[in-house]
């Protein structure tokens, strides 16, 4: 429910013509509240122009996402390799990646790839689509599991990559990354403002527009 | 009859016979998709061990290369990720698998470099990470800081495609293409497995992505021996399901 | 009619508004053949100059990029020979060009190292050449030395394609394709000049080059211009006449 | 008529199924004498599978060789661009280059490409192909126009590369590049090996097996 609250206003995010890289998680929920927005969901295995998940039966094993998932392609989609679907991504023609986060840090630091002591997954593409991404969405809970803020200071785990983060929507709040700090934009109902910065772990300044959404 | 005319289709048998114990292998695919079933099959059916994979990620266990990581053929690997293979994981912490991890798009890269003929390349990403910079040479050019990724070639590369001619040029499937064509290049040897091998002059030159020039050899493919993770659990409902 | 649902198809009027005195220029082709006859005419008349250009070559006086530097719009070029036009040889030993020699493979990896967002790229071509190694860092890799080369981008690249669709996906004719896939990826505005524009859908996913992403506007061609040289003289006669 | 010998000679070098670069001039002429030897022409803008001129009125402007004449291809052919075709050069996947040579050092240096004071054509692609092919033959004419030896000790004109010919073949004589120094294989009639060794300023070994082609 959160999670599709998060990925609903994360879709609000997107306007027509974008390009935009969706990660694991949360992220692959965005297409689903996206209308008749006409958006370029890129993948790193190469493909530009995903569109919806193929009716039952009708997947192609040939034709998968990033995570190995069948995916159907849009009128003017096309396909390459990988070498180039990065290619895209360092050169900085990737509009909007929308990825996932364990820590935010205030200044836009990202780790979204492990946490020590753990299983090791690797990094995967996620350093180069966080450093290199016009505007990067970190969409993710606001607190972890052990009701720990994600947002803070400085991130105690291992970075993904420095001062890339745009902008942070979580199931309670809404935060920009600016030059001056993390502005909070919006709260989330039932969630109030306090209980917004109590559980976040950096300073917050409070938009002038500030909103509460319900 | 397809004619042979350039000796390059051979029997995976045959192929099988360039995979040795102890030889680097880089295998084309991308969690598992495109990556070569007959080929890998016949690789643990031979039993060859101590292998250097270099390969986008270790796939999933019983899929793709991942049943090479179960079956403890590898010694090392070259990869972005192992998040989808726990034993890989397992194999990892046990001190049985030495695994080299590097970014997706610098691993992409440092296989064009290898099939290229680079000497390395210059990149940003990673550059002052304590654990993706270690060991790593820091060039700086105009004030600016760069990491040296050194190239990645192998012994044998095995690729998989759509389809081949007598000659070795190929065409590959969808988001099945990926990593292949890059890793059809960088090999010493290049074997393609492909689900058809069809005359000469029957691609179109246009429309080939791999020159034959960089394929040794061909073999046909008996085609996907696995079940893929969307067949085996349940069906993928809405859009992007991951 | 095609539907312009991404904004990206302009007249040349309009796409050479972008190319203004002192910027950088990226041509595709290669002596001549597959570079934009349209757009090249459109900045001979628009009469801008001091152009640095990053092209193969400066192909023939009359013909590709060669009237841009037989009409003095060329303050420096950036190109791996001279040699099909006297006119640029003359301007640079006459000090009103000013030339940077290239080996040609190592200025097309230079493109697409730009295009591709990396740092530079290591080469063993001309690291100890008294002329090309000059003034460039030497990198030792395992006691082997590189030359380390450094990205080319542009201000703006043009390029030349058979068919285009309204997203940009290009595909090319031919050898026209020679060095334009790796121009288009290079410029920080990449315009693209067609034979023919063709809805959204038209082209093969599969068949497309470049990918409408690195497309930033797209023109629709008048058609060459020019005579090609093999108009000019003698019909070839034998095979390879050159 | 030296010229078209030449070309004869070398193409006695390809065999079925090699791939195969060839520069301008002299090298140009050698498909003429392939007879039915399937060879795959590689052109550095972008073709492999290279075949013979187009019928007069028959050229199709954006089908043409490195040097930009019209040019047709063979079944088997693929177009793609140019840093794909100088990554099979670099990788050293061409099995032979024939080249035009201003001078052949007897360590097999190569100097192709300018003489100083003259106009600077730029060196093209002829770096990569005479370094990374794995055999250079260089086709020329024995002596230059002043009648002076183009097979020298040291080359004096600047360096194309350093040792990377393996096989000299002029109107005079054939000598291949060893380990030991330059070795005179064939002699060119009406020329006798006093003649070649005159006209070659590098100590030249005789083959066991050096013959007179009339």
């Amino acid at each position: 429910m959160g999670r599709e609250r998060i990925a609903k206003r994360a879709a609000q995010e997107l306007t027509d013509g974008m390009v935009v890289n969706l990660g694991i998680g949360i992220p692959s929920l965005i297409p689903n509240f996206l209308g008749d927005k006409r958006i370029f969901f890129q993948a790193e295995n190469g493909v530009l122009g995903i569109g919806k998940s193929p009716m039952k039966g009708k997947e192609d094993a040939n034709l998968c996402n990033a995570a190995g998932y069948p995916v159907t392609v849009v009128r003017g989609a096309s396909y390459f390799d990988s070498a180039t679907a990065f290619a895209m991504i360092r050169k900085g023609l990737i509009d909007v990646t929308v990825l996932g986060g364990l820590q935010v840090s205030e200044k836009g630091d990202l780790a979204n790839w492990m946490v020590p002591g753990k299983r090791v997954p690797g990094v995967g593409g996620g350093m180069e689509l966080a450093q290199k991404t016009k505007k990067v969405i970190v969409v993710m809970s606001h607190v972890n599991k052990h009701n720990e803020p994600k947002i803070v200071s400085a991130c105690t785990l291992p970075l993904t990559a420095r001062r890339c983060v745009d902008l942070i929507i979580t199931d309670r709040a809404v935060i920009e990354v600016t030059d001056e700090g993390l502005l909070l934009t919006e709260v989330m109902a039932p969630y109030d403002v306090e209980e917004v910065v109590r559980y976040t772990a950096a300073p917050l300044r409070m938009a002038e527009t500030l909103k509460r959404v319900e | 009859m397809i004619q042979n005319e350039y000796g390059k289709i051979i029997s995976i048998e045959q192929a099988i016979s360039y995979i040795t114990d102890g030889c680097s292998l880089m295998v084309g695919g991308f969690g598992g998709v495109g990556s070569p079933p007959s080929l890998l099959q016949a690789i643990i059916e031979k039993g060859v061990g101590g292998l250097t994979l270099i390969c986008n990620d270790t796939a999933f266990p019983h899929l793709g290369v991942g049943p090479l990581i179960c079956e403890g053929r590898v010694k090392k690997a070259i990869v972005s990720h192992i998040g989808s293979n726990p034993v890989a994981g397992q194999r990892m912490r046990d001190g049985a698998l030495d695994v080299e991890f590097c970014p997706q798009g610098v691993l992409v890269e440092r296989i064009r470099a290898g099939g290229a003929g680079l000497g390395g390349i210059l990149v940003d990403i990673g550059v002052d990470h304590e654990w993706f910079a270690a060991g790593k040479q820091v060039i700086e050019v105009n004030g600016k800081r760069f990491l040296l990724e050194l190239p990645l070639t192998a012994d044998v590369s095995i690729v998989y495609a759509k389809k081949a001619d007598p000659f070795g040029n190929l065409i590959y499937d969808k988001s099945a293409r990926n990593t292949n064509p890059l890793v059809a290049m960088a090999g010493t040897i290049t074997i393609a497995e492909v689900e058809e091998i069809v005359p000469l002059g029957a691609l179109d030159p246009e429309a080939i992505v791999t020159p034959g020039v960089f394929v040794h050899y061909i073999v046909q493919s008996n085609g996907v021996n696995w079940k893929w993770i969307w067949e085996e659990n349940e069906s993928p409902n809405g859009q992007h399901k991951n």
